[in-house]
């Protein structure tokens, strides 16, 4: 019985993440601008992902018998590393001064000027003195 | 499958081939690593294609081909080195040169030579 | 054992000049002279034995594949042309001493001149047919260098080289016929195969072999049509001529017939071949001596003429004839010889050769004008000398021969038109130099010679005189021998001043008078062929030597255009074509196996890799799409590998593929950004149908195999993995184990790749865009905050995982490879967020040491096991037991694997990071980078006085 | 030690290397070292050929895995022979590097000790992979040594060379795949036994890999239509450098000969000497090419880079004779061509470094300093390689026209005799232009070392002692044709079977 | 009912692959390209761990656990190519 | 103290490093332990050099209870993506942001601006090169005001108090 019910939750999470990863990639092909097209993936992704390390976890814990919890290493990767691609994507995406919709509100100076910012946040080297 | 898997490994080795024969250094040395990408297919192919069951030797019954396996490791370690140094002998051919033909001349020139 | 000596003591005097020359002339000749005097000797010191109709022979194995023997004989024919060679040679000596410039190389000279003597003495005497082939040559090159010893002259070089290329055409024709002859025969043993004449004539390759060998006789022989080279190899200093030219290397071609006369001799070819060239040479030779104006032109055609008379006498073959060649070669060299000294001695006293300006010489010059009128008569064949003799052999010769068949008439018709023609130019040789007016005042005021100069001369004079009043006293002991060698059987012969009023005394005296007739006239004559173009042969054959090498150019560029383009497509499409004549030979392409069922994901693999595949070739020229194609083609291949269960390839795939794709990022900052449209669709069209082409072999050949099964060697890796190699993962075992041989190779080959790379990072100039490929200026913001802070904990995780990945190789899929990789890569992730400068900083240890030490610690394991007892690579493992911690297998091979992980590591950092750091410290920073109008900033990265680039590596 | 006797070519000049380059010499110490590992390389070589003239078929089972499982090198006549040619030339490059080339860029003696380890390797295995490892090793050694220097010329020739070498891999892959797939081993002695009993179903799949392992060899030797990248890559390499590239081209004449007498020796039924008739005419046709080339050539550098391809055209029609008594002199001329072409290469070089602007092109120049010297060591070399008496070109040479048999010889004659002649017209013209038509001048800029003179000297004196020599080494190559001709020999020795043993 | 599961979640992956590659390939921009690159890097750890599944088997985790590790690296690369021009500067 | 401070300069990643070869490997024995405890002392030594500064936890307890909210919103941001992708009749309503930033080391906005990118609708565009202020893309938001003092107030507070006290 509870291997009937682990496997219903097994199987609901592998749906549930694939379904995230489909939507995520969906918005990724069909969302109209790039600064909107980059949501998708970095978030709607993530958590498919997660659902599925998740059922992974689960999985093999059960059928090995013993906690299987490696899977949330994948999931602390890229907590560590989606963000900063997503970042450096939108750098690029504000510094190439990509079209966007009409109807964004906002006008950052990004898309005005290059020459933006000041000087650079000072370095660990003088901060930490 | 095995079909299939034959087609991939032709159109690959087609698509790099195509590119090896460009004028440009660039998509020359992309042709050749897309070549490598197709050879070590290939060559990983020979022991035959088998699914779910790596060469970790444990209570399974049947195991993967290892030595094409290592074979291609050999081969992907040598493909990298030799990319490498191609591609930053483009990048010295370009500043010795001036351009990234492969012949190390520009187009006029070529145009006059014909 | 003596016999060896004749030609080893002459070619040890070749050395003799060069130790001597600094010691000034005198001393230099004499030391000179020695060895050739006492090879002249110990060849007279034989003649007892010889004339008792022994032959001395001496043979030393040298190389019995090739029936090459260092083998020599004495007979007759070699003792006649011995005392030729090495005689007449002293006697040039002689008169070299003082023909020579004081400022010119004497010991150089004499140095050749003996090399020459050496070379001629070891044809006469070889006793094998590849011997004799390699002292032929042998005097192709000494004459080249005898004819070229005025190098500043270009008429001396171009002689030089045209001697050579047509004397050493002949003597390759000369070898193939030897070699063919070897075969006939079955031995290149000169003694065999002047015996096996019937086995040579009834071969079928009879005729190629007497046409090759005669190529190189008459090439040697200058006989028409290869005459051209002689007159031009005048440019020689005359002593050089004199030997060369009147006794010895032209006279190579006719020893040659005369040796084999034997063995080849015994056909109505040879007959017509050889007569026909000969009385050709003889007439045609003679005709061109008459109208020649310079000096020693003169003496070389005449030498071509005698020497076709020789020819023909050779051609003819009879006993008589042959006796009469041979009696004619000893005549010639004499007189030959004397006129040639005569030459050069007014030459070097008037200053010219051109009979133009010669004239009156004799009331200056009364000695030389004696000697040359003697040798002029003796060449002219008037009697009482000895040329008369010979010639009135060759007339009776003509008379009685039938070797041209019903044609034989015209051989005594043409031979008086040669005589009548010989005494014209000899008369007329003697008679414009030393009793006609001359036309012009020659340049120096001449007087006679130093005494000695004319001694060798005088000799030869006399000798012409001597051998005509006795030629039975002088001739017959030495010419008897020789007939005997070329006839194989001795000859009563009797030689005699006089034989009475007979038809050839009519024809030498229809000659004379023609003769001189043809001298009065021959004003006319020459005015007559003045109408006619010239044809300098000189010019001829550079011209055609220079046409050829021209068209050699056409033909050489037509291949190999230098299009890197065209070498590749020939590549593939032998590679194509190679490849279908395999699987043409494959029956039925679907094996037994046939194949497993298809799922979703393997049909959506296919379809992503097909399409990214092609798409990274289409859209070659957006430089940045096609690479990112590439990378999905990688993503995909390596979860094919894991699909099709290779993990530790599918590892390796994605972190090779991560550095290749920073690789080719990095590169692609300094080539254009696009690829301008080169190819015509012709030629994509071409392309694309020879690569489909090899695709379509390639994949036929993969499905061939897939579907068969093979019985490998697999199953004693599996088998032996853990008992033999103490690791679960069998690939990780054979690598680092089985077939570690290979991985050490594989590490080589990285560090070199490393090392490669600084060479050609060293003094690199590069191209550095400004702005990207739509213009845009670069973003200022050099290293992106968030970038730079989540490096720091990366890097920490990435050799955690490492590590991990690396103790658990042996037995689960990892290994040094792959965890070198992820170290170099959590690095370079450093490099790109924090730059070149802050980072190198930080890190303490320079990476060639690295790399280098990694191929050096997986040496180090290898040779440890010779401590042992062991084969190179031979692992080890054990299991140890510590109390806590619990089993710890240890083996041999991690430390194998260390040594992997230390070359990764340093190679890809040496790699990156080196081709980083160049950038660099050049790239116009943000201040100074006022765009440049050609929208390249090039930078010249000079730091060649570090040998050791690097060195500065080292923080 | 003895007992580890065929490993050493591998693994000296590799220790030598590691510790060429791993610690910071000065340049005296890093030429010592050379000096000492390409000594110690050359004794332990010429104990090799002592130990294969016994006539047993020697091996080395690395890791102590027994074949067909484990990587071997095999020690025959043949590859005792190739290793010490290998030896004494890289003696002579070495010598002559230390005049001052190996100083003109970073790490050359260790990229040198690679480059001999990479071509000892590929001699000596006795495995198809492994022989791909090696060729990779000694290609990579070469690009960069090739480099070694830099200049415009070095660069775009190495751009050729690399990218058709790098197609030529991925072609040696596939093919080994083939063969391994079809056969199931990788041991060549081993393929051989498996081609012997195949299923003839398969013979396509065997041609298919043989016949495009074929290409690759054909293109590391250089045969037509492959050789392209050749007379620029040997003209513009650094003069040391070249004279080693002396030996490149053989080891693919060598690969080709080995595995082919191997695999597809006698044994192999209807798939025996499959490669013959593409390597006889190809052959043929790359003397004819070669030739005219040799005539066209307008620079010294140029002109003896064809002459290394009129040698490629010559040994590999000797192979493509298929006799014993071909393989024999093939492998007489080889020995002869390597060390005369190597020495070439040295001399143009010195012969270019003394005229100034003009180097090595055929043009008149300004008379070398050491005009006699150089002269004479050109006249050596000239003969030598243009097969006239009395050197080893000429025997050789004889030795091959007389290996030729039946109608072979209406067509190896005439080419091969016509070569020569070329050979003999472009080299006399050269002479004739370098030290005769020259401009006196006052030139008293010797840039040449003792090291130059006497690495020059070690290759070119190798071509009359190879004459005084002749017999003794005719021997030798004689029998290492009748080894290599006996594939059966090497697979008893490699893979005992039971019925064998006493 | 596990099987089903993975085969749905396995048919959605394979889906959102394409619709990846559909976006890559369509573009317009560079950084859209980058982007689709990236998410095909995600949901290929997806895929995998679907394989570990379905195979039974946990040999393949490392290859999810070093695409989530290194996978971003190839995407940080492009970006400071398109931002710098030079990625180590 | 002191010499556990020499020893361990760095305790929180050396924690971290333990627990992820303890992941890693998947199992906890004496041995791999001991191993991991060397490496995670070995490894943060090693690496020290490339680190600005090392952040110090003040609160522990905040930063778990920090953890399990951005957690939570990931969730709750995906489910609100997911019904803008999927309703693309629903008109969405992109807005780009400017955040001035309270905090001040590079490691907290770090940190902030990973969780914005992680979190409801938000993208951090790019933290201008001064570090005063980030730009953020909003997927759907009313207006400006709310979406900065939301992220105030959730995140950024929270991160001020643990790592910057
Ligand atoms: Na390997
Ligand atoms: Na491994």
């Amino acid at each position: 019985m509870l291997y009937v019910i682990l496997e219903a939750v097994i199987s609901a999470l592998l749906i549930a993440g694939g379904l995230f990863a489909f939507i995520g990639s969906m918005g990724l092909a069909h969302l109209r601008d790039f600064f909107m097209r980059l949501h998708g993936p970095t978030k709607a992704t993530t958590l498919g992902i997660g659902c599925m390390l998740i059922a992974s976890m689960l999985y093999f814990s059960v059928t090995q018998s013993e906690l299987h919890l490696q899977e949330l290493l994948i999931t602390l990767f890229l907590f560590i590393t989606a963000p900063v691609s997503a970042h450096l994507l939108a750098k690029v995406g504000l510094h190439q001064r990509l079209k966007f919709v009409d109807k964004t509100r906002g006008k950052p100076v990004e898309f005005l000027d290059e020459d933006i910012g000041g000087k650079p946040l000072s370095d660990s080297s003088d901060s930490n003195s | 499958m095995e079909l299939l898997y034959a087609i991939t490994t032709g159109v690959l080795s087609a698509s790099g081939l195509y590119l090896t024969l460009r004028g440009r250094t660039f998509p020359v040395v992309v042709g050749l690593t897309l070549l490598s990408y197709a050879v070590n297919l290939f060559l990983f192919s020979m022991g035959g294609l088998t699914s779910n069951a790596p060469a970790i030797i444990g209570d399974s019954s049947h195991y993967s081909d290892p030595l094409p396996q290592a074979l291609v490791l050999t081969a992907i370690v040598i493909g990298f080195a030799m990319t490498a140094f191609a591609i930053i002998l483009a990048m010295r051919a370009r500043g010795d040169m001036g351009n990234d033909h492969v012949d190390g001349r520009k187009a006029e020139d070529r145009g006059e030579r014909r | 054992m003596t016999l060896l000596w004749i030609p080893m003591l002459t070619l040890l005097g070749v050395l003799v000049p060069a130790l001597t020359a600094q010691r000034g002339r005198p001393i230099c000749t004499l030391a000179t002279a020695a060895l050739p005097t006492l090879a002249l000797i110990l060849t007279l010191a034989q003649f007892p034995a010889i004339a008792d109709g022994e032959y001395p022979r001496v043979a030393l194995e040298w190389m019995p594949q090739l029936g090459l023997d260092l083998a020599f004989r004495l007979d007759g024919l070699s003792l006649l042309f011995n005392i030729l060679i090495l005689g007449i040679g002293l006697l040039i000596l002689l008169y070299a001493h003082y023909y020579l410039d004081k400022s010119e190389s004497h010991g150089r000279f004499y140095a050749y001149l003996i090399l020459f003597m050496a070379s001629m003495v070891g044809i006469v005497m070889a006793d094998n047919l590849l011997v004799l082939w390699i002292f032929w040559e042998m005097t192709s090159l000494s004459s080249f260098l005898l004819i070229g010893f005025w190098s500043h002259r270009s008429e001396a070089r171009k002689g030089a080289r045209m001697a050579m290329t047509v004397t050493g055409a002949g003597g390759l024709a000369l070898l193939a016929g030897f070699l063919l002859l070897g075969d006939i025969v079955g031995s290149f043993d000169m003694q065999t195969v002047l015996d096996s004449a019937d086995i040579i004539l009834a071969d079928p390759r009879y005729p190629l072999v007497l046409v090759l060998v005669l190529l190189g006789a008459f090439t040697k022989s200058a006989q028409f049509p290869f005459h051209f080279w002689l007159p031009h190899a005048m440019a020689a200093p005359t002593p050089v001529s004199a030997y060369l030219h009147s006794a010895t290397m032209v006279k190579a071609g006719i020893f040659l017939m005369a040796r084999l006369h034997p063995a080849l001799a015994g056909s109505e070819l040879w007959s017509a071949l050889v007569a026909v060239i000969g009385i050709t040479t003889m007439v045609y030779a003679a005709w061109f001596a008459l109208v020649e104006s310079d000096l020693k032109g003169i003496l070389a055609f005449s030498t071509v003429s005698h020497l076709g008379l020789i020819t023909v006498l050779l051609g003819i073959g009879s006993p008589m004839a042959v006796l009469a060649a041979l009696f004619h070669i000893l005549n010639h060299a004499t007189f030959k010889a004397a006129l040639f000294m005569c030459s050069g001695i007014i030459d070097h006293e008037a200053g010219t050769r051109d009979l133009s300006r010669l004239g009156k010489l004799a009331k200056a010059m009364p000695i030389t004008c004696l000697v040359m009128s003697v040798a002029g008569a003796a060449m002219a064949g008037f009697p009482l000398f000895n040329g008369f003799l010979s010639k009135e052999m060759f007339f009776e010769s003509t008379l009685h021969t039938q070797a041209l068949g019903g044609l034989s008439l015209m051989l005594p018709v043409l031979a008086t038109i040669g005589g009548a023609l010989s005494v014209g130019y000899s008369v007329r040789l003697v008679h414009a130099v030393f009793f006609a007016e001359p036309r012009h005042a020659p340049p120096k005021h001449p007087h006679e010679p130093p005494r000695l100069m004319r001694a060798p001369a005088e000799l030869l004079a006399a000798l012409c005189v001597a051998i005509g009043l006795f030629p039975a006293l002088i001739a017959t002991w030495l010419l008897a021998p020789a007939v005997e060698a070329v006839l194989q059987a001795p000859l009563e012969f009797h030689l005699a001043i006089w034989h009475g009023f007979n038809l050839p005394l009519a024809m030498s005296g229809a000659a004379a008078a023609a003769g001189i007739t043809a001298y009065v006239l021959h004003r006319y004559i020459r005015r007559f062929i003045r109408d006619f173009p010239s044809r300098n042969a000189n010019l001829i054959f550079e011209g055609a030597v220079q046409y050829i090498s021209d068209k050699a150019e056409v033909i050489t560029e037509f291949f190999d255009n230098g299009s890197l383009q065209r070498f590749m497509a020939l590549l593939i499409g032998t590679a194509l074509l190679m490849g279908a004549i395999g699987l043409f030979q494959v029956e039925t392409l679907t094996g037994p196996k046939g194949n497993q069922p298809l799922d979703g994901v393997l049909i959506l693999g296919a379809m992503l890799l097909i399409f990214t595949g092609i798409g990274t070739a289409v859209t070659h020229r957006q430089r940045l799409l096609s690479l990112i194609m590439l990378s999905v083609v990688g993503l995909i291949v390596s979860l094919t590998f894991a699909r099709f269960s290779a993990p530790d390839l599918a590892l390796t795939q994605l972190s090779v593929e991560v550095v290749t794709m920073i690789l080719l990022m990095l590169a692609l900052f300094f080539l254009p950004q696009k690829t301008p449209r080169e190819s015509s669709p012709s030629r994509s069209l071409r392309d694309v149908i020879m690569c489909s082409g090899l695709g379509v072999v390639i994949a036929a050949l993969n499905y061939a195999v897939l579907t068969r099964d093979t019985n490998t060697i697999s199953s004693f890796f599996l088998e032996n993995s853990v008992p033999g190699g103490g690791g679960h993962n069998a690939v990780n075992v054979i690598l680092v184990d089985f077939r570690g041989f290979d991985t050490l190779g594989e590490i080589t080959v990285l560090a070199i790749a490393g090392l490669a790379i600084l060479k050609l990072l060293n003094r690199l100039r590069l191209f550095m865009p400004h702005s990207d490929s739509e213009g845009r200026i670069w973003c200022p913001d050099r290293y992106p905050m968030i970038l730079t802070t989540v490096s720091q904990p990366v890097l920490p995780l990435a050799l955690l995982v490492s590590v991990f990945i690396f103790l658990r190789g042996h037995n689960l899929p990892g290994g040094g490879f792959i965890a070198g990789l992820i170290t170099a890569v959590g690095l370079i992730l450093i490099y790109m967020a924090r730059g070149v400068d802050w980072t190198q900083q930080r890190l303490a240890f320079p990476f060639q040491p690295i790399a280098i030490l990694g191929v050096g610690i997986a040496t180090l394991t290898g040779f440890g096991s010779w401590l042992f007892g062991y084969p190179f690579l031979t692992s080890s493992y054990d299991h140890f037991h510590i109390p806590l911690i619990g089993d710890l297998e240890l083996a041999t091979a991690l430390l194998f694997d260390l040594g992997v992980y230390l070359a990764v590591v340093g190679a890809t950092l040496m790699i990156l990071a080196n081709l980083g750091k160049v950038t660099t410290s050049h790239r116009p920073s943000k201040d100074d980078s006022t765009p440049i109008p050609s929208g390249l900033h090039r930078t010249d990265i000079s730091d060649t006085a570090n040998p050791n680039p690097d060195a500065k590596e080292t923080v | 030690m003895m007992s580890h006797l065929i490993i050493l070519p591998v693994v000296l000049p590799l220790a030598a290397a590691v510790i060429l380059l791993l610690a910071r010499f000065g340049a005296f110490t890093r030429r010592l070292l050379a000096l000492i590992a390409t000594g110690a390389l050359l004794i332990s070589c010429v104990m090799l050929v002592g130990k294969a003239s016994q006539g047993e078929v020697l091996y080395y089972a690395l890791g102590n895995w027994q074949p067909p499982f484990g990587i071997v090198l095999v020690l025959d006549r043949l590859s005792a022979l190739m290793v010490t040619v290998t030896a004494i030339l890289s003696m002579g490059c070495v010598i002559f590097a230390c005049g001052g080339d190996d100083e003109k860029g970073s790490n050359f003696h260790g990229l040198f000790q690679l480059q001999l380890m990479g071509i000892n390797g590929a001699f000596l295995t006795g495995d198809l992979f492994n022989l791909f490892v090696f060729f990779e090793v000694l290609l990579l050694a070469s690009y960069a040594l090739l480099v070694h220097g830099g200049g415009r010329d070095r660069i775009q020739s190495a751009v050729h060379y690399v990218v058709l070498n790098l197609a030529g891999s991925a072609l040696f892959l596939i093919a080994v795949g083939m063969l391994y797939g079809a056969t199931g081993t990788l041991n060549m002695a081993d393929m051989a036994r498996a081609v012997s009993v195949m299923d003839p179903e398969r013979n396509g799949l065997v041609v298919a890999g043989a016949l495009m392992l074929l290409v690759v060899f054909g293109l590391k030797a250089a045969i037509l239509p492959l050789y392209f990248w050749l007379p620029r890559t040997y003209a513009s390499a650094p003069a040391p450098v070249a004279a080693l590239f002396a030996v490149m081209t053989k080891v693919g004449i060598y690969a080709i000969l080995r595995v082919y007498s191997l695999v597809f020796g006698d044994q192999a039924g209807t798939l025996e000497a499959l490669e013959q008739p593409w390597v006889w005419w190809m052959a043929l046709a790359t003397l004819v090419i070669a030739a005219i080339g040799v005539l066209a050539a307008r620079d010294l550098r140029l002109l003896v880079a064809y002459l290394v391809l009129v040698s490629v055209g010559t040994l590999l029609a000797g192979l493509g004779m298929h006799s014993p008594q071909a393989t024999s002199a093939l492998l007489f001329y080889l020995v002869h061509t390597t060390l005369v072409t190597g020495g070439l290469f040295l001399l143009a070089d010195m012969i270019g470094l003394q005229r100034g602007k003009v180097g090595t092109r055929l043009v008149k120049g300004r008379t070398p300093i050491h005009a006699t010297a150089l002269g004479l060591l050109f006249l050596l070399g000239a003969i030598a390689v243009a097969g006239l008496p009395p050197l080893s070109g000429a025997l050789a040479k004889a030795l091959l026209l007389a290996a030729a048999d039946g109608i072979q010889r209406a067509w190896l004659w005439p080419p091969l005799l016509i070569a020569g002649l070329c050979a003999l017209v472009a080299l006399s013209r050269a002479g004739s232009t370098l030290f005769w038509r020259s401009q006196e001048s006052d030139n008293t800029d010797d840039q040449l070392s003792g090291w130059h003179w006497a690495g020059t000297a070690w290759l070119l004196i190798a071509s009359p002692l190879l004459v005084v020599l002749a017999g003794p080494l005719a021997t030798y190559t004689e029998a290492a044709a009748a080894q290599l001709n006996d594939p059966s020999a090497i697979i008893q020795a490699l893979l005992p079977t039971e019925e064998d043993a006493p | 009912m596990l099987d089903t599961a993975v085969v749905i979640s396995g048919a959605l992956i394979a889906l959102s692959l394409l619709l990846n590659l559909f976006r890559l390939t369509r573009g317009p921009d560079m950084p859209d390209r980058i982007l689709a690159l990236d998410t095909m890097y995600v949901n290929s750890i997806a895929l995998i761990l679907l394989m570990g599944l379905w195979m039974n088997s946990k040999t393949y985790f490392e290859a999810a656990l070093l695409i989530a590790l290194l996978g971003f690296i190839s995407t940080v690369a492009v970006c400071k190519y398109l931002l710098r021009g030079d990625i180590i500067e | 103290m002191m010499r556990l401070r020499s020893w361990l300069p760095t305790p929180g990643l050396s924690l971290l490093l333990l627990i992820v070869w303890l992941l890693l490997v998947n199992q906890v024995s004496v041995g791999h332990l001991l191993l991991g405890g060397i490496l995670a002392i070995a490894i943060p030594r090693l690496t020290s050099r490339f680190w600005d500064r090392q952040p110090t936890v003040h609160k522990p307890m905040k930063l778990v209870l920090f953890f399990l909210r951005v957690v939570g919103d990931i969730i709750v941001a995906n489910l609100q993506v997911a019904r803008i992708i999927l309703s693309p009749w629903r008109r969405s309503r992109p807005h780009f942001v400017e955040y001035p930033l309270m905090l001040e080391e590079r490691f907290t906005i770090t940190i902030l601006a990973s969780t914005i990118t992680l979190t409801p609708g938000t993208v951090s565009a790019n933290l201008r090169m001064d570090g005063k202020t980030l730009l953020i893309h909003a997927l759907d938001v009313e207006d400006d005001a709310t979406l900065i003092r939301t992220i105030r107030e959730r995140y950024e507070q929270p991160l001020k108090e643990i790592f910057e006290c």
